[in-house]
């Protein structure tokens, strides 16, 4: 059991810091860590953050050299994931096209896609949407609707697709469409490379609980893609999905940190704020919940490590890392619900008259959907239950 | 044995009901959300007409002099389409304290006005960085000849409705003591932000503002628990029709959203789920309706009942409004549903006057479970 | 809204009470609850009591006059229950017989099956069990795989009941068995009035894990009815079974009134014992979790409280009464989980050795029979859910 | 990083396992209840035969002076098969603080007795009707000359695999201080009943027993607590390994027993409730490797962790055994099946030298929580 960093690791942590020391947005650190709000602000924001972490080297650590990345070490990667965490780096607008496009394209793209794609991908010229969920498609993902069909040499695709993230900042989309009905539900899904500046695509923000809007509704009108923007083989898609899936080893490291860190900032805002003049912490019932939340949180992170060491020692995953997501959404809302308790009435406040500048309100409402996303927690639960513990399959499964 | 409301209760039910539904539902709290307070405004004024202001108002002002039971089925129905308003404050709160403390010149002069509807009342009781009950508070009260002048701040004042009296709560000679505060008195009126946007909490600042004592001075504290008991008895009501419409739009909801080539409410995650929501409901609901009737006949147990019944459905309802965004997976969170509402209302509810914590304590007070008793056995802990 | 007794339940009440003053076994009231060790002598003073309840007209309140009843009100039979519960009266030996088995005959019974067994059901001459589940039948009775077989005239029966109560001392069997294996499963299954002292009937006490000896395996080889003992008709029995619950009109009364009584005892416990020269109920977060108790179990005893009140409006129980026994069930295994929790170490002690002579620890275990016995929380709530919220049929139903 | 017991831990571990499995698994356990001790004495000196009672134990007292990490498997391993014995006490608190605070003459004289298997220990600790770290006990030790002599009446002494030494807890000038009484210096033993029939805690009653002071006069509680950081680490291991074998066992049966012609493991009530043991197991695990590994190297937040471990294992621990009954339906409320053994002993470690809540304000306090910062914030509450 160790639980040091070898030197060449600190030496790369230490890079990065002092890299992001300099490179941040101005005030970052010091915690001016506003995004703009008009779309185009917003956009020109994070493409120029995604442009200086290329620059840097730092944008897809984990790719081979040929394709510019750093062939970074699992563990360089989670180090990587904890320090953007730390400096609460923005949002990687290019993450689908860094993490899941190029990857995949990588194994089983066409030499023309890799050509294509790939260096636009890594600079951030081309940033990348995922068109999975649809409204009827939500945790199965098998009852897709979304048709491409081929005519006069084109592929049509008809479809709307929902929960499509940066989609209205995106210029192409890794696009799952049925291209056949035959056989298993599975079957006859396509993934296609569509280019999302064309007519027959219409982009609407989906309004969030927590007023944000991160997510979009694509709807597909015609939309065309040709031959060559096929992944893999036509009607293969779910294969393509299940080998994107296998490249993530690192799991889900930013949001491991990020809980750490959420939890680290309501135990200081139990022991700062005060009712009647003693921080509330001194409240028995208040310092036992923290408590209880100490050691789950810190039980979640280390049930991480016990998953890392794992995929180390046997160079990929083991089936426990699906144990993680549910842990950690879980604690999320847990934590955030106890954050809003202890504050009292004072924790109906929002914004700038709330305590800590309501980021806690706000994070209390984000937490909703992290159980929700990625997998609910019910198929979190039905994939641990028969992958890991060997229990029967669910109905319909 | 008789454990129900009354037939009328449940045709007044009935009324409001179709009433609030007719208005478009949650469409009146959107409405407010959204800037417009019109149509809450509108609502309240109906309301009013169908006579529920003029229901815990005693009959010499000009109101019905019924109990918290009749206020039952209003506060079920308000709660459901969580109507925006000082109908609470007014009715379950200032009412009572008027009533039950006030001089009958106080009496005379706003009970009417509440039982028409035409003024809503509202409380000025919080202060920055105090508990509920501290020991005292900042904003004072001074004596000057045969009347007072109030200065301090208040905050997460209900605003909302536009109260034209606030009762405040303020440190007085003889301690911390109510004033009746008439609306145009505030220096300010500082809107807060509020998670629950259907509210309006403020800041509130006096100046030597003229303050009317109602009842005795010092009393402050314990007037404002008695009042509490029925305040609170209508809030769990409130909380109790926000459950009964999130388990019904769950099942439903259940029932017509398929996945996996199946109604999601078929797997025993979902439908259990919303069974334990069915649980807790009900549960709640025969606490509140015993805690109106505790409160209505003046029964023994009844701070138990009240506070049982709060400390219960407070977080129940948090629960099962959490639990139908859950259910709902993606659509849930998002705005367009009216899941999100129900959960920043049981919030915005959760600790208003008293925390759950605070309710389990006076329920544990008043069963006399500290009364010390002879030790028959020591264990070791 | 009325909690008042009437004045003719009250004088109910009241001759139930002064009855009970003077019948119970001797020094009952002050606390002399102990039952004889030995099977016959346990079954001996059960049996006795049994005959004293009908000789002072106490054994079947709710059957009619012409049957030797008092045709009770449904409010006075609640009362009975909770006046039972309040004096904690020794087991009814015969439960079975009378509320399940004699109303039962009383409805489809044949003349000759009402002159055999109801008298001799309400002296307590004939000890009824019950005798449905099955190893392989547990939650689902239509699974029953013990069969009978007509030859020569007989029904010859063989199989295996479990959890059959008091099976030890019964004379008769209210048995389920297989007479036909078509269509559906709950078809051809027949319910059998079965003599239990036959050589083809055997019968093996089942060791609880609190250490009791409440419920037995039934052994049937080659064991003998008739005709004349089939209730209703051959493959019928389904519909027999249903008519039997819909005889139940009181609920779950006396496990309502049992639980309330148990929250008084942990309560007392909570004020009574000390630590440190302490009560224990001194400490925050007992009071607090004593009080969420209480608001938890007043409101099962409310709910059912609402229950009765429909059942006496609408003359027949709605669906909702089948929320008090999920409600009942978990609160008893929570409350009793709280009252070892306080006790700190001291807890683990049992019998004499334990505070309140391990009453506790005692209920503590017998708590985790009642959420499987009756039909386990699982099956309560599918069923609340599919009956009271309309949601989907469960797999396999 | 690496966060997994090593390659020679596991192998101990196997090793472990197969002896115990080969003595019949719970079957020991099952024999102690029966009153047969016998079992359970061969096992232990079979598991001194392989080394574990040297593993703690300083290698100048011919132990192997191993640390935390390498009694993880072994209590992982016993607390699989609720083996009956004094090993952790023994091991894991009799020896760290003889280790940590005996003379040499006492650890020359005690130690090799441990390591080798010859001599079990216990801790008489406990007394009627106070808590866990009292003012004061009432147990007490005069010092005369040279020697102390011990009289009072301790509880809940384990003293199941007749240990001959007794670690004593008594007020003595200085106040609460530990001392060394051996078994035959009892006046009385008295077998308490016991929840957990594999267990068998006593009253012992001492009078003017011969005993050695351990460590300062003064600071029994002081040790006693760091020394509890071993024990608990060892008690959380235990834990593990009884909620591993249950999660084991409850998953086997859901696949094979059939109800509504499914596996009952195919209905979510069940398979999620065997996905919540077995997130609470992986947890529990963790948090107790972690403390291991930190109590083996000092690590800063070792009293955090540990406690961490302790509070979350406690619980855990209690509802699996207490899921797995349910989900095995009738008969797993059958004294037949282990649930019920794996539920009794959970309850007994429960509250063993602290609680839940103890744990928890023990990390609280560890975390530096309480020190005062400047309020930058206030909220109302």
């Amino acid at each position: 059991m160790d639980f040091t960093l070898t030197k060449k690791e600190e030496a790369f942590r230490d890079e990065l810091r002092s890299w992001l020391s300099v490179n941040l947005p101005e005030g970052w650190l010091e915690g001016k860590r506003t995004l703009p709000e008009s779309k185009e602000a917003y956009s020109r924001f994070l493409r120029d953050w995604q442009r200086k972490l290329y620059e840097g080297g730092w944008a897809a650590i984990s790719w081979p050299e040929a394709y510019g990345g750093r062939n970074a070490t699992l563990m360089e990667e989670i180090i990587y994931h904890q320090e953007m965490v730390r400096v609460k780096s923005p949002p990687l607008v290019n993450y689908v096209g860094i993490h899941m496009v190029a990857p995949t394209l990588m194994q089983m793209g066409t030499d023309q896609q890799k050509e294509a794609y790939i260096e636009n991908i890594l600079t951030g010229n081309h940033v990348w949407s995922q068109g999975y969920s649809e409204p009827n498609a939500g945790s199965d993902l098998t009852a897709i609707e979304t048709a491409a069909v081929k005519k006069d040499g084109r592929w049509i695709i008809n479809g709307q697709k929902v929960w499509t993230s940066f989609a209205h900042l995106a210029d192409r989309c890794f696009l799952l469409a049925r291209t056949g009905q035959s056989g298993k539900k599975h079957e006859g899904i396509t993934v296609f490379l569509l280019d999302m500046n064309q007519e027959g695509v219409e982009t609407r923000p989906i309004t969030q609980m927590d007023g944000r809007e991160e997510f979009n509704e694509v709807y597909l009108t015609d939309a065309i893609a040709h031959d060559e923007d096929i992944v893999g083989e036509e009607g293969k898609g779910w294969s393509v999905l299940i080998a994107l899936m296998l490249h993530e080893r690192s799991g889900i490291a930013a949001e491991v940190f990020t809980l750490e860190q959420q939890f680290e900032e309501v135990a200081e805002m139990a022991r700062t704020l005060t009712s009647d003049g003693k921080p509330i912490i001194e409240d028995p019932f208040i310092e036992d919940g923290l408590a209880d939340l100490y050691a789950r949180i810190s039980g979640a992170r280390l049930n991480y490590y016990r998953n890392i060491t794992h995929t180390l020692k046997n160079g990929k995953p083991g089936p426990e890392s699906s144990l993680d997501k549910l842990l950690v959404s879980e604690l999320g809302k847990e934590l955030f619900d106890f954050a809003m308790t202890i504050q009292g009435h004072a924790g109906v406040l929002a914004g700038g008259d709330a305590p800590f500048d309501g980021a806690m309100q706000h994070q209390y409402l984000a937490s909703f959907g992290a159980t929700i996303g990625g997998g609910t927690s019910e198929v979190q639960r039905n994939t641990i239950g028969e992958r890991i513990l060997g229990l029967p399959k669910d109905l319909g499964r | 044995m008789d454990f129900s409301l009354n037939e009328e209760q449940e045709l007044f039910r009935s009324a409001v009901r179709k009433y609030l539904k007719d208005l478009g539902g949650t469409g009146t709290a959107r409405a407010t959300i959204r800037g417009d307070d019109e149509p809450a405004r509108a609502a309240a004024s109906g309301l009013a007409e169908m006579g529920i202001n003029a229901i815990p108002v005693p009959e010499q002002q000009d109101g019905l002099g019924l109990g918290a039971l009749d206020l039952v089925p209003v506060f079920e129905e308000t709660g459901r389409v969580l109507l925006p308003g000082l109908q609470l404050e007014t009715l379950a709160l200032a009412v009572p304290l008027i009533t039950n403390y006030g001089t009958e010149e106080q009496k005379k002069r706003w009970l009417p006005l509440a039982a028409s509807g035409e003024s809503a009342f509202s409380v000025a009781w919080y202060e920055t960085g105090r508990s509920l009950f501290p020991e005292t508070f900042a904003c004072t009260a001074t004596r000057i000849d045969n009347r007072y002048e109030l200065s301090g701040v208040k905050t997460l004042v209900p605003v909302t409705g536009s109260p034209d009296l606030f009762i405040v709560g303020a440190e007085a000679p003889g301690g911390t003591s109510l004033f009746l505060v008439e609306a145009s008195e505030a220096a300010s009126v500082r809107p807060l932000s509020c998670l629950d946007e259907t509210q309006l909490p403020a800041e509130l600042s006096f100046r030597n503002a003229h303050a009317e004592l109602l009842g005795e001075p010092g009393k402050g504290q314990d007037m404002l628990r008695e009042a509490l008991l029925h305040f609170n008895t209508a809030l769990v009501s409130g909380m109790v029709g926000g459950m009964d419409e999130l388990v019904k739009i769950t099942a439903e909801y259940a029932k017509i959203r398929v996945q996996f080539n199946q109604p999601i409410g078929r797997f025993q995650a979902i439908k259990h789920r919303i069974v334990d929501m069915k649980l807790d409901l009900e549960t709640a609901r025969s606490l509140s309706h015993y805690a109106a009737w505790a409160v209505e006949t003046g029964a023994d147990d009844r701070i138990a009942a009240v506070h049982s019944a709060r400390s219960f459905a407070s977080r129940a309802y948090i629960k099962a409004a959490g639990d139908s965004i859950q259910i709902h997976g993606g659509i849930g969170f998002t705005e367009e549903l009216d899941c999100h509402l129900y959960l920043k209302r049981a919030r915005y509810w959760d600790h208003y006057f008293g925390s759950v914590r605070d309710s389990r304590k006076a329920a544990a007070g008043s069963l006399g479970w500290h009364a010390r008793q002879t030790a028959d056995a020591a264990p070791v802990s």
